[in-house]
């Protein structure tokens, strides 16, 4: 017997409350933002959610799915937790998905392994975070599956000098890493690996002295929002392209902040997994059905996280039902076709295999928007930080 | 040498833009002694409201930044009538209170009415390119703001020194019910004083969006840097928030440049020993 | 006998909310976590006087330390907490020999830096203190050795509740003591108390630093129950939002600190669950009328109904 | 030598001189009072004495121990104590805690953290002694913001002496108390312990002729003066410099 039923049974009035349910239905737990600075990620897993939930019905087999969401604002690891005991306790989900923070998905850790619930992480990054409970999935991706095909990328274009300028903090040194592996396996140079402080704003004394250092490229990986947006600024207003200076980043050109940072933007270079720009028919429709709740121009990477997420928890609930173990057995090694390309789940590290693509932000002639146009698969890549 | 002059130019730069916003701040909080944490939403609204008027209807920048300032003047004149008209009467920790309510008040507007993603600020093309100092190139808008900057110290410097008004408005803060007794309508140099302050914050909000982007949550993720500004320039003192802000804005682009690693501890702890030892600010009164 | 029943309508409150919400142990716990935050804040803050915005200082410090001291010496819960209010104790000590020669708007600045190079050097000790992933791997013994720390919540609950009652019984002793009484003297007229000859900087950082340990309890029981600590133990938010629910609740008054919690999270919990993406009205609102219409918080309220129909009847006849 | 003895006590802030090599003694049992025109620098007097600000040069001892150094919580503990010009109380506090208050800090008991304030049966006997002293008792449980100023003014002496002072500095003491309670303020003062060591510094002339033995006149920071009531309403200088300006 699952530990969380044994719970349940000790605590008497929860049997009222799911004696009220449908035998049947399968609860999903949804951890996210949905309120403070990070609301937009909370609102992406929603309306992704909705999506599928639009093409694939609401109950597969016999099972009727059910989401539940809870707001855990921004990086709140204590609040995390309480809302998984919550969550698995009292409205008894066999589910649990989401995670935009690292240390909001590292708090659940002990709980879903004790309880045994598959939990399938939307975005949240760093490597590690699967090392802590093998209940993890992770439809996202990790900083180190993209920030080393750039560097392949840019040592292929003759880019042979590198400074790196990350934000000084987990995220950003693990992206540092990353690349300064990939680079200097191929026999590049980092000349210098700058750390920012995350409280910067004005990034010109980073930027000056990195023009003065005259590198091929800088990379760069700090967070979203306002971060990015006076990075991508600072970079152009201080001449660094005219000076011949490679921008190579990750998710700083992602579509939510896309348009604000303005024709900047144009020739940025990115490597990542997903662009809303992708040309498939199964992107297409994705678009479409957001297009039906929402401005699709808002579409990252965080709603096609959660839709393959979705899908992910589909294809468990089907094979296995509420088993938590079977259903996570089932995953491993599943292979399914998303808007973002072919995706297999890695059977060691539970991170999705998928195809990295190298993109350059240009204006789209029929729209008049900007958009990571891609150019072609750099890599079709695990984790690559699984074993650092 | 060339390093010297980075740090002169960049630090001035972005200590200009730290005392656009702040000055509004400082006439609130330094003049009307109001611990006025909604500062900063003033200047997103102003924000928000350029990003409507010049991103989203397409309207030119000048007609843009007129309809944005009076926009939130017309917000803010309302907001003192109605809410810090009773605030000003209070002790140092409701003010905190009641001002943070407001703010929060603010956000969820905002956040409700154009969403919690980045609001661009669209700057006219001048302001968008770099113009060659000899030694480096320095973008524009900077420059700009520099000069606003400078033309916003000179005319507040002769509004509160050198026109009757100023007098009036010494007078009221120093004294109010004294001020009363002489025929001064105190409380309409205090709704003014508040007009002018929020309407310089969000001309702040406007002119420093490049660095401090635009969005529903920027009153409470730059709060504590515009304190620290009046803080350190002292409670009261215009010319004391410019040499903070110009001071700061050195300080910290110094420490970016030569101890990037350490930037952060650096530039605190600086902080902690100059409150440290003038706990009154650089200018304030004792 | 009439002073027993505030305490005694404290446990039973926590009785009762252990039985209302089997399931909501977890959100209840953090609660009383945060009761204990908060009390530490209304004794600088309430009593003592000292307007502070950093107090999540202490508490991260208290966090961290107990979680590394959980991990790399002993897991037992007591030792944990004693390591974090050491912790909290000591750093407010440092940092109150500079902190309390300050007042005002200046000294609210020094604690906002104090806690933002704590957040710093956090995050840059990464080595020790796992950085922006967090702190991970706590697992703490049986509280007594005997009570296992259980999936659902009890023991944690308990555990917190009894600490969070201990801590309120020691801060009614202190705020009746000649030390409680002196800081109401401070915050009241420190000129006065120097001329009676009170040390008033002293005093002060005593009050800081015991504030601090208490603050660094808080931290410590958070680090056990949540088996983790990330660096927002330390935010700005954090502090701020202990601050509004103390003012909320009610300054110098001890059971206003405990009231004001509670509301607070409760109003935030029931608003973010059915409208996240606009609770802030809520709060913003709840705020704005409490100052307006309570200025001396939640537990004036009784006294203010009690105004209001007395001053109704009044206006009747 | 018993009492207080200051030579050549100055004080300047930056350029300007607020206190001029001032001579002072002050002997158990003297009723002295310090007079002067406005900005005479009597308070400043009173703060440099009290330890609240520190002397430029000069020296105060007191009974023969240099104490011009030492901080103003010292100074009390030796026994010097001062009201203020403007009543400085803890509002919000009652009669009883304000008197209870520096009862306590004269013990030294103001760390205990873990004993009840209103525990020690000897306080609050002194408390009650004191209050019934200048008749506060049946105000005790009032909080002082409620009293009348007078009231007020008589609960800042009753705190003073609950400090057991050897030397008492009252800072005009019936500054803002109503003509008809100024004898309240009399009263007391002429009602002190007979060893005490008392200088009054006020404006009042009425007050000072009845409780001062000797007068010291200060002017633009100098002593200009010193002598009886009598012989001072009788000096030409003083007339013309204080007393005459009320003539002009």
């Amino acid at each position: 017997m699952k530990l969380k039923n044994a719970v349940a049974l000790g605590v008497t009035l929860s049997a009222v409350v799911t004696g009220a349910a449908f035998a049947d239905t399968i609860r999903v737990g949804v951890i996210a933002p949905f309120s403070g600075p990070f609301a937009l990620y909370g609102t992406q897993y929603e309306q992704a959610i909705a999506a599928y939930q639009a093409k694939h019905g609401t109950s597969v087999g016999e099972h009727e799915i059910e989401f539940i969401f809870r707001d855990s604002g921004g990086i709140n690891p204590d609040l995390s937790r309480s809302l998984a005991q919550e969550l698995l306790i009292r409205d008894q989900v066999d589910y649990l998905a989401g995670f935009t923070f690292t240390p909001n998905a590292l708090a659940v850790a002990p709980l879903i392994t004790q309880s045994e619930t598959p939990t399938v992480i939307f975005n949240a990054a760093t490597s590690s975070i699967n090392r802590d409970s093998e209940f993890f999935l992770r439809t996202s991706f990790t900083l180190w599956q993209v920030s080393a095909p750039i560097a392949d990328w840019a040592y292929d274009q003759g880019i042979r000098t590198v400074i790196t300028t990350v934000a000084d903090y987990g995220p950003g040194i693990d992206a540092e890493n990353g690349f300064t592996a990939a680079f200097e396996a191929r026999g590049g140079e980092v000349i210098d690996a700058v750390r920012m402080p995350l409280s910067t704003t004005d990034f010109t004394p980073f930027l000056q002295s990195v023009r003065a250092a005259e590198p091929d490229a800088v990379f760069v990986f700090v967070p979203g929002g306002p971060t990015t947006f006076a990075y991508t600024r600072t970079y152009n207003e201080n001449g660094l392209r005219e000076a011949g200076i490679e921008f190579l980043g990750t998710a700083e050109t992602e579509e939510s902040n896309l348009q604000a940072l303005g024709d900047a933007a144009i020739g940025l270079n990115t490597a990542y997994h997903y662009s809303a720009a992708h040309d498939s028919d199964m992107n297409r429709e994705f678009l479409a059905a957001i297009a039906e709740m929402d401005d699709p121009a808002a579409v990252n990477w965080a709603s096609v996280g959660a839709y393959d997420g979705v899908h992910l928890i589909y294809e468990m609930i089907e094979a296995a039902g509420s088993d938590g173990p079977a259903a996570v057995e089932h995953a491993l090694g599943l292979e399914w076709e998303s808007p973002r390309g072919p995706l297999v789940m890695d059977p060691e590290s539970r991170t999705v295999i998928q195809n990295v693509y190298h993109r350059v932000v240009q204006r789209n002639e029929e729209t008049g928007l900007l958009e990571n146009f891609e150019t072609g698969i750099i890599a079709t890549v695990g984790d690559l930080g699984w074993d650092q | 040498m060339g390093l010297f002059l980075n740090i002169v130019v960049d630090g001035v730069a972005y200590g200009m833009i730290l005392f656009m916003i702040a000055v509004g701040l400082s006439v609130t909080m330094g003049l009307m002694r109001v611990v006025n944490l909604a500062h900063g939403g003033f200047a997103m609204i102003g924000g928000a409201l350029a990003h409507v008027f010049g991103t989203q209807m397409g309207l030119g920048f000048g007609l843009t930044l007129l309809l944005a300032l009076a926009g939130t003047i017309a917000i803010a004149l309302p907001l003192e009538r109605v809410i810090y008209r009773r605030v000003y009467g209070f002790g140092e920790l409701q003010q905190v209170l009641a001002t943070i309510g407001l703010t929060f008040l603010m956000i969820a507007t905002v956040n409700w009415w154009l969403g919690s993603t980045l609001l661009a600020v669209a700057m006219p093309e001048i302001l968008n390119q770099s113009v060659d100092l000899g030694f480096r190139t320095l973008p524009a808008h900077r420059i700009a703001v520099i000069g606003l900057g400078l033309s916003v110290t000179l005319g507040l410097w002769i509004l509160i020194d050198r026109t009757r008004f100023g007098v009036r408005l010494r007078a009221a803060v120093d004294n109010r019910a004294i001020a009363s007794a002489h025929g001064i309508n105190t409380d309409r140099i205090y709704m003014i004083t508040f007009g002018l302050g929020a309407g310089l914050a969000a001309l702040g909000g406007i002119m420093g969006a490049e660095l401090l982007p635009i969005d529903a949550y920027y009153p409470l993720r730059y709060m504590v840097l515009f304190l620290i500004v009046v803080a350190v320039g002292g409670m009261g003192s215009i010319l004391g928030s410019f040499l903070a802000a110009i001071g700061l804005g050195l300080l910290e682009t110094a420490t970016r440049y030569l101890v990037p690693d350490l930037s952060t501890i650096t530039f605190f702890a600086l902080v902690i020993a100059l409150l440290a030892m003038r706990p009154q600010g650089l200018l304030g009164r004792e | 006998m009439r002073n027993l029943i505030a305490p005694l309508a404290l446990i039973l409150l926590g009785v009762a909310l252990f039985f209302l919400f089997p399931y909501n142990l977890a959100f209840a716990t953090r609660i009383v976590i945060m009761v204990i935050l908060v009390l530490s804040l209304d004794l600088v803050l309430g009593y003592a006087g000292i307007p502070t915005l950093g107090q999540g200082a202490m508490y991260g410090a208290g966090a961290y330390a107990a979680g590394l001291f959980a991990i790399h010496i002993w897991a037992d819960p007591f030792a944990g907490l004693i390591a974090g209010a050491l912790a909290g104790a000591i750093l407010a000590l440092i940092s109150g020999f500079v902190l309390m020669r300050a007042s005002g708007l200046t000294l609210i600045m020094l604690t906002i830096a104090v806690a933002s190079i704590c957040h710093e050097i956090a995050n840059r000790a990464r080595g020790v203190t796992g950085g922006a992933d967090g702190l991970r791997g706590i697992r703490m013994d049986p509280v007594f050795g005997i009570f296992e720390f259980d999936f659902i919540g009890v023991t944690g609950y308990w555990y917190t509740f009894g600490v969070a009652a201990l801590v309120f019984a020691f801060l009614v002793i202190l705020v009746r003591s000649p030390f409680g009484l002196g800081l109401r003297g401070i915050h009241e007229s420190p000129d006065r108390m120097m001329a009676i000859g009170a040390p008033v900087y002293w005093r002060r950082l005593a009050a800081y630093v015991v504030g601090g340990a208490i603050a660094g309890i808080a931290g410590a029981l958070t680090a056990q129950i949540s088996q983790l600590v990330s660096l927002e133990t330390f935010a700005f938010a954090l502090s701020a939002e202990a601050m509004i629910m103390l003012i909320l609740g009610g300054m110098g008054r001890l059971y206003g600190a405990a009231i004001g919690t509670v509301v607070f999270m409760w109003v935030h919990h029931t608003a973010a669950a059915n409208d996240p993406f606009n609770w802030l009205f809520v709060i913003g609102a709840m705020v704005l009328a409490v100052v307006f219409f309570l200025p001396s918080g939640l537990i004036s309220l009784p006294a203010a109904v009690t105004r209001l129909i007395k001053g109704g009847r009044n206006g009747g006849a | 030598m018993a009492g207080l003895e200051v030579r050549g006590l100055t004080k300047n802030f930056g350029g300007l001189v607020v206190s001029e090599d001032i001579d002072f003694d002050l002997r158990p049992g003297d009723r002295k009072a310090l007079i002067g025109p406005n900005g005479a620098g009597k308070s400043t007097f009173a703060n440099l004495v009290t330890g609240i600000l520190e002397p430029s040069s000069g020296t105060i001892h007191f009974d023969g121990r240099d104490i011009g150094r030492l901080g103003e919580a010292r100074r009390v503990k030796l026994g010097i104590a001062k009201t203020f010009q403007v009543t400085t109380l803890f509002p919000k506090l009652t009669v009883r805690e304000n008197l209870r208050l520096p009862v306590l800090e004269r013990e030294n008991r103001g760390f205990r953290m873990l004993r009840r304030a209103d525990g020690d049966p000897k306080v609050e006997a002194e408390v009650e002694a004191l209050m019934a002293q200048f008749d506060l008792s049946k105000l005790a449980d009032r909080q002082v913001a409620n009293l009348a100023y007078g009231q007020q003014r008589l609960v800042e002496l009753a705190l003073t002496l609950a400090l057991k002072p050897r030397v008492l500095i009252l800072d005009e003491p019936a500054a803002g108390v109503p003509s008809g309670e100024t004898h309240l303020i009399t009263d007391a003062i002429a009602n002190l312990p007979a060893n005490l060591a008392v200088l009054v510094i006020e404006h009042d002339m009425d007050l000072v002729f009845k409780v001062a033995q000797s007068i010291v006149v200060l002017v633009q920071g100098r002593i200009l003066t010193e002598g009886t009531p009598r012989e001072i309403a009788a000096d030409a200088k003083v007339r013309e410099l204080y007393l005459g300006g009320g003539h002009g």
